[in-house]
């Protein structure tokens, strides 16, 4: 299943409209260990994102993915909006003048994005934040493809992972981000990065598994 | 929710249209970015102060734009980190042609966002300089946390390098100076209410009428421990703890002591808890001489308080007596 | 109940205490009776000028004296007039020789007990003027009601005429001064919430999460309606009207827009409702000189706004542009 | 009944106790339209009054009584010091140099001390005020002396028709004081100073016809 610029652009809109759906639970686990506004950060951004596909609708993915992640910087802030940012960019380097990835093209794309994520917030698997949830996802996602799994089925296994590890935040105590403040208190609560992160693989599966 | 706004998504940009109406002599807004820039920027020859943060703090960093503090303010979304074409813009605006300090309060996001900011400030040609206030002691700083926040020390710096600068200091004195107030400086914060963020439309924490928050920051989110409310001397005790532990304040320093609003305690209640904690200070041997008392880093209608005690030098005590003219601070002209 | 404070009883002496630690560059605390004076009292010459009311108003009234505004401020109960002693102690303590203006809120309280007070004073032979503030158009002024309440309109008084007593006027012309202030200002006020008086221990009265009260008073009581929760638009539009319609404003005057919260709102929400209402009298012809946005004259914790309008001519203007050293107010000094 | 300096003590001992049970119920009232401080107020007045009694309780009735009188205007504050304060300087100024008072006395000393209030206050029956109980407890109390009723009677109507006047201001929209400020919103609460003035007569009756 080739990857085409019609479907990543099927997956940001997708991904908008999860964003949208999900903008008071968002909030909601940000209240808990949060300041309450990453559902509504992660909805302006994608807000603008979607406000921005028409202008390079016709350009190369790398093109779209960078605007992706400028338009993010420039409207999220917060932690999530260089982090997200990032991932695009980096997303968007990796896919520089392509008009059509193999699953496998897009894998290594968002092996790049995490690692800038990494390099840029510092987090590891278990310190209770948005990598909680993507590096499973990449992990499974890379497995299923070298198990030559077919494409749909390796998607839903990575979004199965991704789901797995947004719910494998609940019992952890933070080591980053604003629920680091709660030290014990943050356990017993489920990320909200980790979440949006989650929806992102979940909107990839929805588009482009029709 | 009861709040004095219209639709939630308009709160900042109509509060800086307020600003834009109220201080035309002291301040410039420029939107989309949203910045508050001094209304004489650039100032030639000057190292030029910018800072910025989520809206939802005012007076800071917003009401300290203008002589003898901040060049420029960046306003995010309320407690949302500004983006870095804020900063970018802002930066280039109040350039004075002698470097440009960020001050940079401790949050993940605010560090980000400044950092992205200062990348592309430095490929423009601008020389920058960025300091990260984190006093709060009622995080441990270590391996396992994001850190200490910045919280009240970060009014303090921006005055006090406000007045460096104004004198015309160089850039990395000034940032030098940045440093000496951070980590001369401790605070603890405490809230008897959580707030309501607009768009949440409901309190970020449920407190029971009978329990309050100790060691909460700026942005809302509960604190390290809840407990059954106290007294206001008790409450004064348990925030001058850990603070005057956590630096070793020496007998017979001066200290300046800063008791703050969290935004919906009035000021008799401050004037009641700065007796408190001036008798503490004062019987730990330290000498109070300079003081700030009232709402300055606020958290929305947050029922609470912080205190920051920071000790000081002769050149601290001269810096912050020097004179100021902006919306929210304003002495010696 | 949610309050930093210690015992109900022991609210205003500990809050004169933490004043008294806080300023003493600025003013000295007399106990039994209780009154802050400034520090260089009395000033030889110079019309004095005293004013007080209940306690839970502050900065009002304590936090204005100074050089440039009160020369004493007299402090009750919470939400309870001063007694005559309070007064006749304070206007001896700053009495320089040129006679001494009372300013006085009207509310039947403060008007007995300065006048008793105003009394014994002339009895030791002090020259007393006594003016009323009565600018709150929420309260229909007849034969049918105690009169309008002073409300907003006294911290602007309070201001210029500490302005012209420093710039050496006599004593009726301060007090002339002042009735041009009263009779050129309105005011109108609004409240989200009540507050708690603390040996109360609850709100004075209970207002629905969806519902807001007009035309408040600064003591905690109801208002004159109670309607359901409107835009800040839609409120700064209801308190605007009855203001611009009551007093003739005409087109081309000079005014000052004071927006002051009354205790728990925070200073964005204030920034909105400024902008609106600054829109409001641009759009009415009236031209916007000067301003004051913030926690000037409050009651308690309550959540809520007030609108101050004051006609000015040149000479109010200079007035209110003077040097001022208090603690809550600060310009050219 | 002769009103000797003793029971002049006890009635204001016995007001003193009554305002201090009744300080939440005052305290409620003048929350319903009012800044919710009259029972405070009174309270603390009264608690001062009585320690400063045994200062005076050798002196002549009216001496007591201005004593009283000074004592309330310095601590009680509000409109109510004053006029009460007043009620008292007059009450004292007409019972100068008496040890001991007819019933008769005392209802001259008492008018004068209402005629002081309301020239201070300016309030007429009606207005919802302290003056809606006073005025009709005075006149049932003159009433009943010029009908040649015992003293004891003459107390008890007198003080039935202050609580007559209590509750009579419920239906009252108010004209004068803070209650006015509220305009047709204060109709249909009780006023707290007619209360207190009611509870001052029955301390009276209480200390006086044991
Ligand atoms: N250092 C970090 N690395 C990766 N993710 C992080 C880091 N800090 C925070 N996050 C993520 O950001 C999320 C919060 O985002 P958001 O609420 O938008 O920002 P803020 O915390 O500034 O309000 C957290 O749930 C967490 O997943
Ligand atoms: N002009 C007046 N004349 C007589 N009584 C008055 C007058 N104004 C107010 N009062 C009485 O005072 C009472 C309120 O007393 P208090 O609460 O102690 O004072 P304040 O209204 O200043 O808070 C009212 O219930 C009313 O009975
Ligand atoms: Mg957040
Ligand atoms: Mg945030
Ligand atoms: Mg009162
Ligand atoms: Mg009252």
């Amino acid at each position: 299943m080739p990857i085409g610029r019609d479907d990543v652009i099927a997956w940001l809109s997708a991904y908008s409209q999860l964003l949208a759906d999900n903008r008071e639970y968002l909030t909601q686990l940000d209240s808990s260990i949060g300041d309450a506004d990453h559902g509504v950060n992660m909805d302006r951004g994608f807000k603008a994102v979607l406000g921005k596909l028409p202008t390079v609708a016709d350009k190369d993915i790398g093109t779209i993915l960078k605007s992706v992640g400028m338009t993010l910087v420039q409207t999220v802030g917060g932690a999530s909006g260089p982090l997200y940012g990032t991932f695009f960019l980096q997303a968007g380097a990796a896919t520089a003048n392509k008009m059509e990835l193999s699953l496998a093209d897009w894998s290594v794309a968002v092996e790049g994005a995490i690692n800038g994520l990494m390099a840029r917030g510092k987090a590891n698997v278990g310190d209770k934040t948005m990598v909680d949830a993507l590096v499973p996802a990449l992990h499974a996602l890379k497995q299923a493809i070298a198990d030559g799994i077919d494409d749909h089925e390796a998607l839903r296994q990575s979004v199965a992972a991704a789901e797995q590890g947004m719910k494998n935040t609940i019992p952890l105590v933070a080591k980053k981000g604003r629920a680091s403040y709660l030290a014990e208190r943050s356990a017993g609560h489920q990320d909200p990065g980790a979440t949006s992160s989650y929806l992102m693989f979940k909107a990839m599966m929805d588009a482009w598994t029709k | 929710m009861k709040k004095l706004i219209n639709k939630p998504e308009d709160v900042v940009v109509e509060a800086l249209k307020g600003i834009e109406y109220a201080h035309p002599d002291l301040v410039k807004v420029h939107y989309e970015p949203n910045f508050i820039y001094r209304a004489d920027a650039p100032v030639q020859g000057k190292v030029a102060i910018v800072s910025g943060g989520g809206s939802g703090h005012e007076p800071m960093h917003g009401g300290f734009v203008g002589m003898g503090m901040l060049d420029a303010a960046c306003p995010g979304a309320v407690f949302t980190s500004p983006t870095p074409d804020q900063m970018l813009e802002a930066t280039k605006m109040v350039h004075g042609g002698a470097g440009v300090l960020h001050i940079v309060k401790n949050y993940t996001g605010d560090i980000l966002n400044f950092d992205m900011a200062a990348d592309l400030a430095r490929a423009e040609g601008i020389e920058i300089e960025s300091v990260v206030t984190n006093d709060d002691v009622a995080v441990q700083d270590s391996l396992y946390t994001a850190g200490r926040r910045g919280v009240g020390v970060t009014v303090l710096a921006e005055k006090i390098c406000g007045a460096a600068a104004e004198e015309g200091r160089s850039l990395t004195d000034v940032a030098d100076v940045c440093r000496k107030v951070n980590g001369w400086g401790r605070s603890m914060g405490m809230a008897l209410t959580s707030c309501t963020v607009p768009h949440a439309g409901k309190p970020t924490f449920d407190l029971p009428e009978d329990e309050m928050e100790i060691g909460i920051g700026i942005h809302g989110e509960p604190g390290r421990t809840r407990m059954k409310l106290k007294s206001a001397d008790e409450i004064t005790e348990m925030l001058m703890e850990p603070i005057l532990n956590d630096l070793p304040f020496q007998a017979g320093d001066n200290v300046l002591l800063f008791v703050n609003s969290m935004g919906g305690t009035p000021l008799i209640e401050l004037y009641i808890i700065y007796r408190k904690a001036y008798e503490i200070a004062t019987k730990s041997g330290l000498k109070v001489v300079r003081n700030l008392i009232g709402p300055y880093i606020t958290s929305l209608e947050m029922a609470g308080c912080s205190i920051t005690l920071l000790k000081m030098d002769d050149d601290l005590i001269r810096l912050w007596d020097a004179p100021v003219r902006t919306p929210a601070l304003r002495w010696g002209v």
